[in-house]
């Protein structure tokens, strides 16, 4: 195991986006003030979190144990490359969505703004924390929290359907939470240990192949709901009532992404590569992810509402990640590990375009798309990146990601996979062309003349992320090393723990 | 529950003195006589059945047959209604009194034998401090019956 | 089957008591009936107790010169009975109790039968 | 000295208390509450001497009246006795101080009496934990009984019906036990708690022993509204003023619980029983099946006290469970879990005593006004208790659900774990619906609302409102030093003879 260093910076990071919920509630007269408090907390977390990366990148790891919850665990936080990588897409497009949040509710007129600061921070804390968390239990920790602090989100609205909405992310997401717990009771009482190690620490001691898929079910049904796999997704699509910035952080980058992040440490970390293949849990988990890469892209197409059809979309490339997970293959494990960032950052686009169209024209439903290319170019310039990215076209990072989880396929021999991934390539651009179709090439509709551009500070970040996912597409190792630390994390996973990270020179 | 201007105005109504002589003088005169054997009752619980309990109940019977026989009002003297639940809790302390006097003089709570009274041997020393146990059950038990008494009355 | 029943007579009779005050707490409607349903109830084991100290051919535990001291068998167990002096009072206390709950009762509702009490609650 | 008088010290003076009171409220009225105040306090302070005492020093035996043990009563003040006593006076003294007001506003007539009734409960209960002689434990068992009788009976127009039934039921419960000690004593000679754990082994013919120790059970059970024995508790709770319901339920039933950990762990060995006998299976399939039908009946309740009556039900449920598991985890789950069902549900009642001074009702439907501007910190204490209640990590409640789940895993006992896992569905539920009436504007306008309560709300008073913050900010506590209280306090009290 490579030497573990004890330093406060993690916990820092997880404190400081929960540090600024007091501060935000208290300033609730000062629109300005408060949201000087929700960027001060963005800027200081991914500050914090950048600042651990070369220690990373060279093999150190750093833990904090914050206390002990019950005799021989702790809460403790250990930033290890996986926890790190997703703590790094998190913060970084916090900022951006703390900024574009900050034009989307004013331009909305959205009331309760400051509950709505309040729990964004408290989320973003949580999924810090889910990110960073070194053992099982502190994970479900920040996992109940997460789920706690997203409720006041989904229900921001007030109206009936986001109380059914609302209603119904709780039941799923407290059930899993359970589910989860009872999982990690019997993992402890099995192997009396919880920390994470790459490669899983449940190898020796899972007996017979009953408990295994038991158990690996209770697992994957706790985490999977988050993660949208097909039986437990249809809290994602209800949740969409909530504001656009909402959908666009939580629901495709911090809530969904931690439920994935959840199958990464599970697949990877507690059963571990060699346990799966033992048992056979490969196969249950890619055949649930392909079921649902299809069933989420057939849906996505007969679907009129815009977010609605996104957070199909987003099911179906978040079953992407949980495929490459379970291929079981170097590429593969590091190919989704790549899909998680890439994907973050096209999908965020596409949601804040949506939020744009709806602030500045109203305009929720894709039939009523007709001509808005002309009216707002920036906005569609940056929705065409992200759709052509997530159909795999090259220049656009979700093609790398989309290369190496097609690589894996192939090197793990599981052909159908491959077929899986080509197929759904296609339906993306099946659901995603005719909305470009109708912004650029139909003549406008009536109500668009005298409109122009959403505002600044919501146009700026949507930029900003398409050129990122360029500029990530044409150098994936740019900025923030992400293609080193996945093929870190993968090979230290398929190795079962044997390589040391040190030869990660960068 | 209406309450009177002042308690027990309604008790005073309803128990006026006894309309014929011979029972508000009979319990005159048996009203002593029981609380005789009541306090004779209460001194020998040691030897002879009896002890604080009997010994309180009567007294309390001999107090209620005056009550319903010279009338409420009239034999406030002998036992006035405010005093019944204070005289209870009275009774109380000196069973609790002693207790806690054992324990200040060293021994445990209701250990007789650390009592400081040189000129008794333990055996003696335990059967008077039993008597002061007595003392304040006859005196609870007593004042509880006649409590019990009046505010059935006053309604 | 004569000398179980011989042997046992007292406890077959508390058997007997005990049900019937269980009984009557269960099935009569009336509250009073209840209140007598439990003194039964507590009478019953009460009496337990005391059967349990019984001893062939012993005499109730006053020194008695004609008896030696040291001979355990010719005197009854006394604690079951000093403890059951204490239950015999706590009995007291809580038929008292209900007592007093039944006459606050009464005077609100003017009745005593359950299901009266229970429509002049609704 | 005083250390050693102190298991002695907190049932006397709580019962000198109760005899000073009346004669202290001649003098002036508020004194009464006062004494009572300082009472509690005194004895909290002592128990918690006492802990300290017990954890580094050793266990305190005290022989009332110089009487040796298997003769005289011996007051035991073990790790067990020591930490029920802390939380069962720490909590009596947040729901006394809380009461100062609640007491003025629904009590009619002198108050003397609710503070005296108080402090014989409160000398009742702390005698229960304290003592180490089965049947002195029946004596404080009844007076206890009687006090909260008496207590519930002073509350609206159908307390005294409801408390009527409570006491025919409580009367039986305590003639089952003193049946059940009938046969124990019969077959061992003597009363002791520890003499008769040691004496037992050592006798033939079980059978007695074991009808006695279910009749004893059965007894406790019903003092502790386990599932079926648990007719009585809704009504008693509800129709009882909130400030008797304050102080009755977080504590009466722990204290129960209490007696039955003593029954099932320390006076036969747990070992023998889970493997010889069905009781404990009995105890354990009873907590489950009353915690799935508490939380049922809780959800389709429209007011508030009565709904947390049922709730209790079920939290009791978990205590049992717990017990039923025979096991040191379940011995530490059952444990923990009473420490913080207590304090949760004495921050939930405490909260429905502010809305009922403050509003004059506790009915949810009627729940107009968004009380999160009106009544701020009683909503928060509100919300923190009930995400408690569910079992969500950073508070209290989690972590002995965390216990008594992990236990029932050990003995890979699987009904449990699920029973475990959809009560705490349920709980979610009919907390949740309460959340949201407090903090969402409502959508429908309900049938008849008294608008006039509506802009007439302010906060609780400051002396309401101390004890309902201070609980719940136990709760956070509680969450985060559970590990440690587990170890230095728990571990201890595990009796030797349970192997893991």
């Amino acid at each position: 195991m490579p030497v573990t260093h004890e330093s406060v910076i993690p916990l820092l990071a997880v404190l400081a986006p929960l540090a600024a919920i007091p501060l935000i509630l208290l300033s609730s007269r000062r629109p300005n003030l408060r949201e000087f408090w929700t960027l001060a907390a963005a800027f200081t977390a991914c500050g914090l979190v950048l600042s651990l990366l070369p220690g990373v990148l060279a093999g150190r790891t750093v833990a904090y144990d914050i206390l002990t919850i019950s005799p021989g665990i702790a809460l403790s936080l250990r930033v290890d490359p996986t926890g790190l990588f997703f703590a790094i897409i998190c913060s970084s497009l916090w900022i951006l969505t703390s900024f574009y949040s900050i034009g989307y509710v004013r331009g909305a007129g959205e009331k309760k703004q400051t509950r709505y600061f309040a729990s964004f921070a408290l989320c973003i804390g949580a999924t810090l924390g889910i990110a960073l968390s070194a053992n099982l239990l502190s994970f479900v920790i920040f996992y109940e929290m997460l789920s706690l602090g997203t409720y006041p989100l989904v229900i921001h609205k007030e109206t009936r359907e986001s109380y059914r909405s609302g209603r119904m992310y709780l039941t799923y997401a407290l059930s899993a939470g359970l589910l989860l717990i009872v999982a990690t009771a019997w993992t402890w009482t099995l192997a009396h240990n919880l920390d994470f190690r790459p490669g899983g620490f449940l190898g020796g001691v899972l007996a017979d192949e009953g408990a295994a898929r038991a158990l690996f079910l209770l697992f994957i049904a706790g985490v999977g709901v988050k993660a949208g796999l097909m039986p437990l997704h249809s809290w994602l699509p209800a949740a969409m009532v909530a504001p656009t910035p909402v959908s666009a952080l939580l629901h495709a980058v911090a809530v969904v992404k931690s439920g994935v992040f959840g199958v990464i440490r599970v697949a990877g970390f507690v059963f571990g590569p060699a346990t799966m293949q033992a048992f056979g849990l490969d196969t249950i988990l890619a055949a649930v992810a392909a079921v649902t890469i299809i069933l989420a892209s057939v849906i996505a197409l007969r679907q009129d509402n815009l977010k609605k059809r996104l957070a199909f979309s987003t099911i179906g490339h978040l079953s992407y990640i949980v495929l490459g997970v379970a291929l079981l293959s170097p590429e593969g494990f590091m190919g989704g590990l790549l899909h998680l960032a890439n994907h973050a950052t096209t999908k965020i686009a596409l949601f804040f375009c949506a939020g744009a169209i709806y602030v500045n024209l109203h305009k929720t439903e894709i039939s009523e798309l007709d001509g808005i290319g002309k009216v707002m170019p920036w906005t569609m310039a940056a929705f065409t990146v992200g759709v052509l990215g997530l159909s795999g076209v090259p220049p656009i990072n979700a093609f790398v990601s989309k290369f190496y989880l097609c690589k894996g396929a192939v090197s793990s021999g599981q052909l159908v996979f491959l077929a899986v991934f080509l197929a759904s390539g296609l339906l993306n651009m099946a659901y995603f062309f005719p909305i470009l179709h109708r912004a650029f090439f139909r003549p406008g509709g009536a109500g668009l003349h005298g409109h122009g551009e959403a505002s600044p500070l919501m146009v700026v970040p949507i930029v900003i992320v398409a050129v990122l996912s360029l500029v990530l597409g044409l150098y994936p190792n740019a900025l923030v090393h992400f293609f080193d630390l996945a093929r870190g994390i993968s090979q230290s996973v398929m190795a079962g723990a044997a390589a040391p990270l040190a030869g990660l020179a960068p | 529950m209406i309450e009177h201007a002042r308690p027990f105005d309604l008790a005073a109504e309803r128990c006026g003195p006894s309309s014929s002589p011979i029972i508000r003088i009979a319990s005159r005169g048996l009203a002593p006589l029981i609380q005789i054997i009541g306090l004779y009752v209460f001194f020998h619980g040691h030897y002879s059945p009896g002890g604080g309990f009997q010994g309180g109940v009567l007294l309390a019977a001999s107090i209620i047959l005056l009550r319903m026989g010279l009338g409420f009002a009239n034999t406030q003297t002998v036992m006035p209604s405010g005093w019944t639940v204070p005289l209870g809790a009275v009774g109380g302390l000196i069973y609790i009194g002693t207790g806690f006097f054992a324990v200040l003089c060293g021994g445990n709570f209701l250990d007789y034998g650390v009592f400081p009274m040189p000129w008794l041997d333990p055996p003696h020393l335990h059967s008077y401090g039993i008597l002061f146990i007595e003392v304040g059950v006859t005196l609870t038990v007593m004042s509880t019956l006649v409590a019990i008494f009046d505010h059935l009355l006053d309604g | 089957m004569l000398e179980i029943i011989k042997g046992y007579y007292a406890y077959f009779f508390l058997v007997a008591v005990f049900c019937i005050g269980l009984f009557g707490m269960m099935v009569k409607r009336n509250l009073m009936k209840k209140v007598m349903g439990m003194s039964m109830v507590q009478s019953a084991v009460i009496l337990f107790w005391i059967v349990s100290a019984f001893k062939e051919g012993a005499t109730v535990t006053v020194l008695d010169p004609t008896r030696e001291v040291e001979n355990a068998d010719l005197y009854l167990n006394p604690l079951p009975h000093t403890l059951m002096l204490t239950a015999i009072v706590v009995a007291v206390v809580t038929l008292g109790v209900s007592f007093a709950l039944l006459i606050v009762i009464y005077r609100r509702y003017r009745t005593l039968e359950e299901p009266l009490l229970l429509e002049k609650m609704q | 000295m005083m250390t050693s008088h102190i298991p002695l010290l907190i049932p006397a003076s709580f019962l000198l208390a109760a005899l000073l009171i009346p004669l202290a409220a001649l003098l002036w009225r508020r004194l009464s509450w006062l004494l009572a105040v300082a009472t509690t306090g005194l004895c909290f302070f002592y128990a918690v001497k006492g802990l300290v005492h017990v954890t580094t020093v050793g266990r305190l035996h005290y022989h009332l009246a110089g009487w040796q043990p298997p003769f005289g009563i011996e007051f035991v003040l073990d790790p067990l006795s020591a930490f029920f006593s802390v939380f069962v006076t720490g909590v009596a003294l947040l729901a006394l101080i809380h009461a100062g007001r609640v007491v003025a506003h629904e009590v009619s007539g002198v108050d003397m009496g609710f503070y005296s009734l108080a402090m014989l409960l409160l000398a009742g209960l702390s005698g229960m934990v304290v003592t180490g002689d089965l049947f002195n434990l029946y004596v404080f068992l009844e007076i206890s009984a009687l006090a909260s009788y008496a207590l519930i009976a002073r509350g609206d127009p159908r307390a005294p019906l409801s408390a009527f039934r409570y006491l025919t039921l409580g009367t039986t419960g305590a003639a089952f036990y003193l049946l059940g000690l009938a046969f124990v004593y019969m077959s061992v000679g003597s009363l002791n708690l520890a003499d008769v754990s040691q004496l037992l082994p050592d006798v033939g013919d079980t059978r007695p022993v074991l009808l006695g120790l279910s009749l004893m059970v059965l007894g406790i059970g019903l003092k502790m509204a386990l599932f079926p024995l648990h007719a009585w508790l809704a009504d008693a709770y509800t129709h009882a003023s909130s400030a008797a319901t304050a102080l009755i339920a977080p504590i009466g039933t722990k204290v129960a619980a209490y007696v039955l950990l003593r029954l099932m762990f320390f006076l036969v060995d747990p070992q023998y029983l889970r493997d010889q006998t069905p009781l404990p299976a009995i105890v354990g399939c009873l907590g489950a099946a009353g915690m799935l039908w508490g939380s049922i009946m809780a959800m389709c309740q429209k007011e508030l006290k009565r709904m947390l009556a049922y709730s209790s039900v079920a939290q009791v449920g978990y205590i049992a469970l717990g017990i039923g598991l025979a096991s040191p985890l379940g011995f530490i789950g059952a444990t923990l879990h009473a420490l913080n069902h207590a304090c949760m549900k004495a921050c939930l009642f405490l909260v429905t005593g502010n809305f009922r001074v403050r509003l004059g009702h506790s009915t949810l439907p009627r729940l107009v006004d968004d009380l999160r501007r009106t009544m701020p910190w009683s909503a928060a204490a509100f919300t923190a208790a009930a995400i408690s209640m569910v079992g969500l990590p950073p508070l209290a409640g989690f972590f002995s659900k965390w216990y008594l789940v992990l236990g029932s895993i050990q003995q890979s006992n699987w009904v449990f774990v699920a029973v475990l896992v959809a009560s705490s569905l349920l709980n979610a539920v009919y907390f949740f619906r309460v959340l949201e009436r407090l903090y969402l504007t409502p959508l429908a306008p309900p049938g008849d609302t008294d608008v006039a309560t509506a802009a007439a709300t302010r906060e609780a008073p400051a002396s309401m409102l101390a004890p309902t913050l201070v609980l719940a900010c136990a709760l956070l506590v509680l969450g985060i030093f559970n590990a440690w209280i587990v170890s230095t306090f728990i571990n201890p009290m595990i009796p030797s003879r349970l192997g893991w």
